[in-house]
């Protein structure tokens, strides 16, 4: 067993953190235990010799015990939420439900750094979390019943980070009324299906990746760009068509070598937003697939770092392979040699925002696109999305890059602007047509242009 | 006379498999740097702490309790079904075919044809494999794990193909069935009381059909013995089949109330690994189908439990799945050590 | 498609194949002693997150091997002392197993999920990596994916042509044989089982340090059960087990290919495609086999016998498909009756 | 090698296999050994080559005591035992089978085991092709290989149990001189068979085992008269006491119940040629012959349970030539196999859930109370020590054969008995057969296999003589004496009926 030892998990800073957070948790749901003490002696002596049925009733007479005794210990109830708080002078308790680990290096992390950011810049505020609340890690385990358990823990406000989410998160809200809710990337609240207790919010994160299409333009060099895509929806659908517009624009614009022939640009999607065994295709795979096929820059458009690792084990091979990752600022960190940047949500700044007007009594749920911070994209305590270019982007590049940025920055310089046909050769938009934000949020179709699926 | 023999012995088995289960919880929780009390605590009691987690814990134990009859039959004739999970994900989707097609008529018959179908859903997928075990000598257990990829396959394909959402195809699932078309709950709670009453009466049957019918004792022949059952003028190949069929058709119905009482439109997982776990109940209580109810109850209140774990002490949930685990393999530890001991003595 | 294309392709699937030779070949040897290890998908999660776990803390991709070894041994053993010592029925243990270790994989390993780790280097070997479409197909590639290799034919000359693979195969085919020639049969039956046990943990860790770096919840989950159908595909036979693998990667590399290449047809059909495959082998496998014991069943099995053969074009290719399982696979051994 | 036995003593359960045995083995000789089926002849052997351990007694080599704990010590020590159905490995090839865990010192590697191989079987005249799959050999090639792999492996004492069955009467000649020859060289050779002949005609000197122990005076110098050997083995009274005839029943009148018109069994390298016979209703028809000369296929085919060859088959003159065993069922035919545990009974449960399982009432719920009428009834008229819901496997051999019986029902056209009283006291045997005389009476028609001379005399009409792979005319009992019976068993002036 002594290997055991070895394997002793060393436990992130944030961990401990909650760490401490959920010992205070569990002083409450232990205290109406410990007054069941005698309850629970007395049963074991009198049952002990029937064995395994005595568990059991056990637990169900215990259970009756702890209901009849302590009847407000942790009913979640929907009229006692506050009363039933533990401390009612504490916190303003809110909790998050992440759709993957919160230390995934990618979307969820973001997520969760963000709160952990709010925390600590609203005082009085309390986070508290589930992560991995999804299929494959948990399954049959239904948003509903993740919420109920928050709001017994106290929270108030409840933001839930996964377009996976919304029939859940709708449900909850309608299920817990008193309790405000934000889902993340959903568009209920567009398409009034939304009770009054729930907004939703996504970032623009279309801008970082025109800038992540664009540096992988710039730094190809067989002109073949990848797209490693999760499922397919109209945010899914949006990112690809961001990238492949930045990409295109620096390949035809940027570049110095003006390359005559057109900009190989394919998307495959894995099915999912992680891989699940079995179940979708593997990110992994799909990653060497682009490598044997030629593609020389991978973008990620999943919440892991497949694309990053696999370029990185093809370069150290004696490949030229880069990657851009996606969602998280350090995500580049896991192989920084053949990182070309990573396009990232910054949620700090913008839960701020909300908590401090949820103390006030003053936030209204609504449907919020936030954009970039474009005085400086990388300003982590005011831009909602960002990009950091990485250390593999070649200095000439960058430098080019920068100038694109600029350009976006600029008030009149927009992509999403016609002529734009659709993979079928639909009109998306007309010649010199912009683009509303409906219609950009509604991306039904990918570009022509593009190789890979539609639907 | 017999009490005092069966107490004495069975006393043995169960003090021998808690102490060795728990010890060994208790090493992998100490490892982990975790207090074992806290988590324990929640593991067994969490799933009591409200009624809202009762009613979880029922619309968990329902399907379990539907497999876990299923597998009492399967495991009476001597099969490893390890091919129900995918009986069950055959079960819902079939379940959704009367949903999708005719969802105007009336709820309650909709939910009669729901029920039907799934049945029918499980059983036939149910009967592919004893047709690959009876007539191919594909062996159960690898007949039963092809299908059950298959049936993956067919509902992925489902999900992300034909019965996709408009514009999306995600993990998420199929659009959400009408609120009028899920089973009714309780107010306020995601209970729908029909769902453990199902599998209440399918267990009532299980336990009827093996205990006090001929065609009940001909299975345990075939089971315990299938060289002298087939002497005896037992068709075993039939029951090998009729059983088979049989737990398709539970695990079937416990597909549709996936469908209907819980997750309310087809996702890829819908099978959500009950029909493994109520194997490994099965395996635990030896296919007695009196000790199936406390069972499945006991492991789905620690899987109901354990939710509240990340929340509460920032532990990972699979700390049930390791429970319910150890617990079956010392069980068989226990039993092997006493069958030893019977042999010397 | 271009031939190079094709060329890379194969590498591709030779390489990725790799974790799934280990596995299989390991299940084999333990097979082969007349133990069914079910527990593989197990195994294989909880020795790549051992694997991934003690390479990280060590920074030594070596250690995490070892330890991913010993843990794929470790099972091994406990399946050995439920099953050969406590006679314990092999299915029911090796399930259990199964089941209990993706658990405690998932336990144990959560605070390694997605973390950056050590990985198995490259290493083209110089020289031979140069010879024209043999060095791209072979030689450029890790010390996994060599020994997976080389571990084909070693085992295959190991049951064939070596003394101890003899026995190894009379244990599995007739113990009381084995017995009669002073074996200690299950002293060895541990040997084997623990010894596959091995293997299959080093598939394990050959997924989270090479093929698919890192650790996450249920990184490979399926796998296992997958590698238990390909060893029933390949017959107990390590060429034909390989070969199994190799056709299995190679319709997953199609999967991924496939939405580029035929957008019209669900990427799932791809993903399911081998399994139903295997299925559809092993009825034609055990129909060829089996001797018809009642004229009603020579009928049946005659019927599809002469579908199959219409839709094969091959009267050969099903007598070349026969196999029989070691004829003792998971039966227990006494020998202390009279 | 010389061989010495002090005192073993063995026993499984009750069952006393081997009890005191003290026996002599010179080197250089073939020594007989004698007894029927069950006499303890197997249980000695696996004790003297380290399969089984005994409970008490020595064994000692060449004057040294040893401790032969296990197959290997044995080998190592110079002991090889060729088992009556030879332990090979079917799927290997002859040369694999030969090589398969010989120490290294014996033979280095394949190349020289083949010319090992090769160089012994030229040497004793044996035909084996080293790459010939295991199964495709002949009982008596597998023999021979296990012989030769023995020799190779350096033993000093060669054990044979039952070697003659199964084989062709070239490779017995060839075996013969082979063993004639070892023994030239020094070897000693434990020769174990119940064949009176064939010892007479190889064995130097004779022992004979009987319940276990050394009968007579113990080993004794061959040539001996047969009829003391006979009597030694199958006890003094076969000579004196004549069993009580049965009454000579009217067969010509009665009903034919199985008839069989030239069929030809087969299964594996087993067959019977070319089976006439007529088997009446109310007549017990008794197969006599050494276990495994084809007595089971005959039982199973007259069950249903294997298809003839060629030839043709009737059931009270309805043809079943192909019919499934479920018709031969509903036409009333039982069997019952010899391992009542293993093929008959379900252990785990009781006579009260058998005969629900069996119950022919109407209706699909178990009649519990029927059940346990009957089974009361059944233990009371069958005198079955059990309570009604005792599971089977608890109960004692003659109280489960009681059960089997209490299982069929009283009135059945065909019964079919494999050693319906092995391993019965008997009391127990007597109860048997007072049931079975009782549906005799009632017309059922009785087939038995038995190794039990007495048995086959007492209770038989005719008797069937299995030898060889052949099957002689039925003999009429009353034709027949012991010492006839126990000759044809043993081959002495047998003649297949055609």
């Amino acid at each position: 067993m002594h290997l055991a030892h070895h394997v002793l998990p060393t436990q992130p800073l944030s961990a401990r953190m909650t760490n401490a957070l959920a010992l205070v948790a569990l002083a409450d749901s232990v205290k109406p235990f410990l007054k069941l003490e005698s309850c629970v002696k007395r049963m074991f002596r009198s049952f002990l010799p029937k064995f395994g049925l005595v568990w059991l009733s056990t637990i169900l007479l215990l259970a009756a015990c702890s209901s009849s005794q302590s009847p407000t210990s942790n009913l979640p109830t929907v009229s006692s939420t506050t009363a039933s708080s533990p401390n009612p002078d504490s916190a303003y308790t809110f909790g998050m439900l992440l759709v993957g680990p919160n230390n995934d290096f990618g979307w969820s992390q973001a997520h969760y750094e963000g709160a952990k950011y709010a925390e600590a810049k609203v005082p009085g505020t309390k986070f508290i979390f589930v992560d991995k609340v999804n299929p494959a890690d948990r399954p049959g385990i239904k948003v509903e019943q993740i919420v109920d358990d928050l709001v017994n823990k106290g929270a108030k406000f409840i933001i839930s980070n996964s377009d996976d989410f919304k029939d859940g998160t709708r449900e909850a809200a309608k299920a817990h009324p008193d309790v405000l809710f934000l889902h993340v990337s959903g568009d209920d609240q567009l398409t009034a299906k939304a009770p009054k207790n729930l907004g939703n919010v996504m970032g623009k994160m279309e801008y970082g990746k025109m800038i992540a299409g664009c540096a992988a333009a710039l730094q190809t060099k067989t002109g073949k760009v990848a797209y490693l895509g999760p499922l397919i929806n109209d945010e899914t659908r949006r990112l690809v068509n961001a990238a492949f517009l930045g990409a295109n624009y620096c390949w035809q614009n940027l570049r110095a070598d003006k390359p005559s022939e057109k900009l190989d640009f394919s998307v495959t999607w894995i099915g999912f937003w992680f891989n699940i065994p079995g179940t979708t295709l593997d990110p992994t795979v799909v990653a060497n697939e682009f490598i044997n096929a030629g593609h020389d820059v991978i973008i990620s458009g999943v919440d892991t770092t497949e694309a990053l690792v696999e370029a990185n084990k093809a370069t150290k091979a004696g490949k030229e392979i880069f990657a851009i990752p996606y969602d998280f600022k350090d995500a580049c960190k896991q192989a920084p040699a053949v990182c070309l940047g990573v396009p990232y949500f910054n949620w700090g700044p913008y839960y701020v925002k909300t908590l401090t007007a949820l103390k006030a009594g003053s936030w209204k749920p609504s449907w919020e696109w936030l954009a970039p911070d474009w005085k400086n994209l990388n300003d982590l305590d005011t831009t909602a999305v960002g990009f950091l270019p990485g250390p593999a982007l070649a200095a000439e590049n960058k430098a080019k890059l920068d100038e694109f940025i600029a350009k976006l920055a600029g008030k009149d310089f927009d992509l999403f602007v016609g002529p734009l046909n659709f993979q079928d050769g639909t009109v998306y938009l007309k010649a010199g047509e912009k683009a509303d934000e409906k219609k950009i949020w509604y991306m039904s179709q990918l570009l022509e242009g593009i190789k890979g699926k539609s639907k | 006379m017999q009490k005092m023999r069966f107490s004495s012995l069975a006393v043995q088995n169960f003090l021998l498999t808690t102490a060795g289960t728990l010890f060994f919880t208790t090493l992998i929780l100490l490892i982990s740097g975790i207090s074992p009390l806290a988590v324990y605590q929640l593991l067994f009691f969490g799933a009591f702490s409200s009624p809202s987690k009762i009613a979880d814990l029922l619309m968990l134990a329902a399907p379990l309790l539907l497999c876990a009859a299923g597998l009492t039959l399967t495991f009476a004739a001597g099969l490893y079904n390890l091919g129900i999970e995918g009986q069950l994900t055959l079960g819902a989707i079939f379940a959704m075919l009367p949903l999708r097609l005719w969802p105007d008529l009336p709820p309650p018959l909709l939910w009669v044809l729901a029920f039907l179908a799934g049945a029918l859903g499980g059983s036939l997928w149910a009967a592919s494999t004893a047709s690959l075990k009876i007539y191919a000598q594909v062996n159960e257990i690898f007949a039963g794990l092809g299908m059950n990829f298959l049936a993956m396959g067919i509902a992925l394909y489902l999900v992300f193909g034909p019965w996709q959402r408009i514009g999306t195809a995600s993990m998420s699932g199929t659009e959400p069935l009408p609120n009028e078309l899920w089973l009714p709950t309780l107010p306020n709670l995601r209970l729908a009381p029909l769902a453990p009453l199902l599998a209440l009466s399918a267990l009532g049957i299980v336990w009827f059909l093996l205990a006090h019918t001929k065609w009940g004792i001909s299975v345990r022949a075939t089971g315990l013995n299938p060289i002298a059952a087939e002497n005896l003028g037992v068709p075993t190949n039939l029951r090998l089949f009729e059983t088979l069929f049989g737990c398709g058709i539970l695990a079937g119905i416990a597909g549709a109330i996936q469908i209907l009482g819980v997750f309310h439109g087809l996702i890829p997982n819908v099978s959500s690994g009950i029909g493994l776990l109520a194997l490994l109940i099965v395996l635990l209580v030896q296919a007695q189908p009196t000790w199936l109810l406390p069972i499945v109850l006991l492991f789905a209140s620690f899987a109901i439990g354990s939710v509240q774990l990340p929340l509460a002490l920032n532990v990972d949930s699979n700390i049930s799945g390791v429970l319910q685990g150890s617990l079956v393999l010392f069980a068989l530890m226990a039993r092997g050590i006493q069958e030893r001991r019977q042999k010397k003595h | 498609m271009n031939l190079d294309q094709f060329w890379v392709d194969l590498a591709a699937v030779l390489a990725s194949a790799s974790p799934l030779i280990l596995a299989t070949l390991g299940e084999t040897i333990t097979e082969r002693a007349g133990v069914i290890n079910l527990s593989l998908d197990g195994t294989m999660l909880l020795a790549a997150m051992v694997g991934f776990a003690v390479g990280f803390q060590s920074q030594n991709v070596g250690l995490g091997l070892l330890a991913a070894a010993l843990v794929g041994g470790f099972i091994g053993l406990i399946l050995g002392f439920l099953s050969l010592s406590l006679r314990q029925s092999q299915t029911a243990v090796g399930f259990v197993l199964a089941l209990l270790c993706t658990d405690l994989s998932s336990f144990l390993g959560n605070a390694y999920v997605r973390v950056p780790g050590v990985a198995v280097p490259s290493m083209p070997i110089p020289f031979l990596k140069d010879l024209p479409i043999l060095g791209k197909l072979f030689f450029h590639h890790d010390l996994i994916v060599y020994s997976s290799f080389i571990l084909t034919p070693a085992l295959s000359w190991f049951l064939f042509q070596t003394r101890n693979g003899l026995i190894l195969r009379a244990l599995g085919e007739q113990p009381t044989a084995a017995f009669a020639r002073g074996i200690n049969v299950i002293q060895y039956r541990y040997f084997y089982t623990i010894l596959g046990g091995m293997l299959v943990g080093l598939a394990g860790a050959a997924y989270s340090l090479d093929l698919k770096q890192g650790w996450s919840h249920r990184h490979i989950a399926g796998m296992g059960w997958i590698a238990l159908a390909i060893v029933i595909f390949g017959a107990w036979q390590p060429w034909r087990v390989a070969f199994g693998c190799y056709l299995f990667s190679a319709l997953q590399v199609l999967a991924s290919r496939s939405q580029s290449l035929w957008p019209s047809v669900p990427t799932q059909v791809f993903q399911v495609a081998p399994f139903a495959l295997m299925l559809g082998f092993l009825v034609l496998v055990n129909l060829s086999n089996k001797p018809p014991s009642t004229p009603r069943e020579a009928q049946i099995s005659l019927r599809w016998l002469s579908l199959a053969k219409l839709m094969l074009l091959m009267q050969g290719l099903l007598h070349s498909l026969a196999a029989s399982p070691p004829a003792a696979l998971g039966k227990p051994f006494y020998n202390d009756e009279p | 090698m010389d061989v010495s036995i002090f005192d073993l003593t063995k026993t499984f359960g009750k069952v006393r296999a081997n009890e005191q045995i003290r026996l002599h083995f010179a080197a250089g000789q073939i020594h007989g050994v004698l007894g029927e089926n069950g006499a303890g002849k197997s249980t000695l052997m696996k004790l003297l080559a380290g399969f089984l351990r005994p409970d008490a007694g020595e064994i000692w080599l060449d004057g040294q005591p040893v401790k032969l704990l296990n197959p290997a010590i044995a080998l190592r020590v110079g002991i090889g035992m060729v088992a009556q159905e030879p332990l090979v490995i079917p799927a290997f090839t002859a040369l694999e089978n030969f090589y398969c865990a010989s120490p290294a010192s014996a033979m280095p590697n394949l190349a020289s085991a083949r010319q090992r191989l090769l160089n012994y079987a030229e040497q004793f005249g044996f035909t084996i092709q080293p790459d010939l799959p295991v199964a495709n050999l002949t009982v008596g090639q597998r023999q021979q290989l296990e012989i030769l792999r023995l020799l190779a492996l350096g033993a000093k004492l060669l054990i044979l149990d039952e070697p003659t069955t199964g084989i062709s009467a070239l490779q017995k000649k060839a075996l013969f001189e082979a063993l004639r020859k070892l023994a030239a060289e020094g070897k000693t050779i434990l020769f174990v068979s119940h064949k009176l002949e064939e010892v007479a005609e190889i064995c130097t000197t004779v022992s004979i085992l009987r319940a276990g122990r050394v009968a007579g005076e113990g080993q004794m110098i061959m040539p001996q008269p047969q009829d003391h050997l006979l009597s030694l083995m199958f006890g003094q009274e076969i000579q004196t006491k004549n069993p009580s005839l049965p009454q000579k029943s009217e067969t010509s009148s009665a009903q034919s119940v199985w008839k069989l018109d030239s069929v030809t069994l087969r299964e594996g390298s087993r067959s019977l040629p070319n089976l006439n016979l007529d088997i009446p209703a109310g007549t017990i028809l008794g197969l006599a012959g050494l276990e495994g000369e084809g007595q089971q296929l005959f039982l199973r085919l007259l069950a249903g349970r294997l298809r003839p060859k060629t030839g043709q088959f009737w059931l009270k003159d309805v043809e079943m030539t192909n019919s499934a065993p479920k018709a031969f069922r509903e036409a009333g035919i039982h069997y019952v196999p010899a391992d009542r545990l293993a093929e008959g009974l379900v252990g785990k449960f009781s006579l009260v859930e058998h005969l629900s399982l069996l119950s022919k009432m109407p209706g699909l719920l178990i009649n519990l109370r029927s059940a346990q009428a009957q089974a009361g009834a059944a233990i009371a008229t069958y005198a079955i020590k059990a309570a009604p819901t005792t599971p089977l496997a608890a109960l004692s051999g003659g109280n489960q054969q009681r059960a089997m019986l209490a299982l069929i029902p009283a009135h059945c056209t065909g019964l079919l008995f494999d050693q319906p009283t092995r391993g019965l006291d008997i009391l127990s045997a007597r109860a048997v057969w007072q049931q079975l005389l009782a549906r005799k009476a009632a017309g059922t028609a009785i087939v038995f296999a038995s190794v039990d001379l007495d048995e086959l005399l007492k209770y038989s009409d005719s008797i069937l003589v299995f030898h060889g792979g052949r099957v002689s005319k039925a003999l009429d009992r009353t034709d027949l004496s012991a010492t006839q019976l126990a000759e044809l068993i043993g081959g002495v002036g047998f003649v297949a009926g055609e």
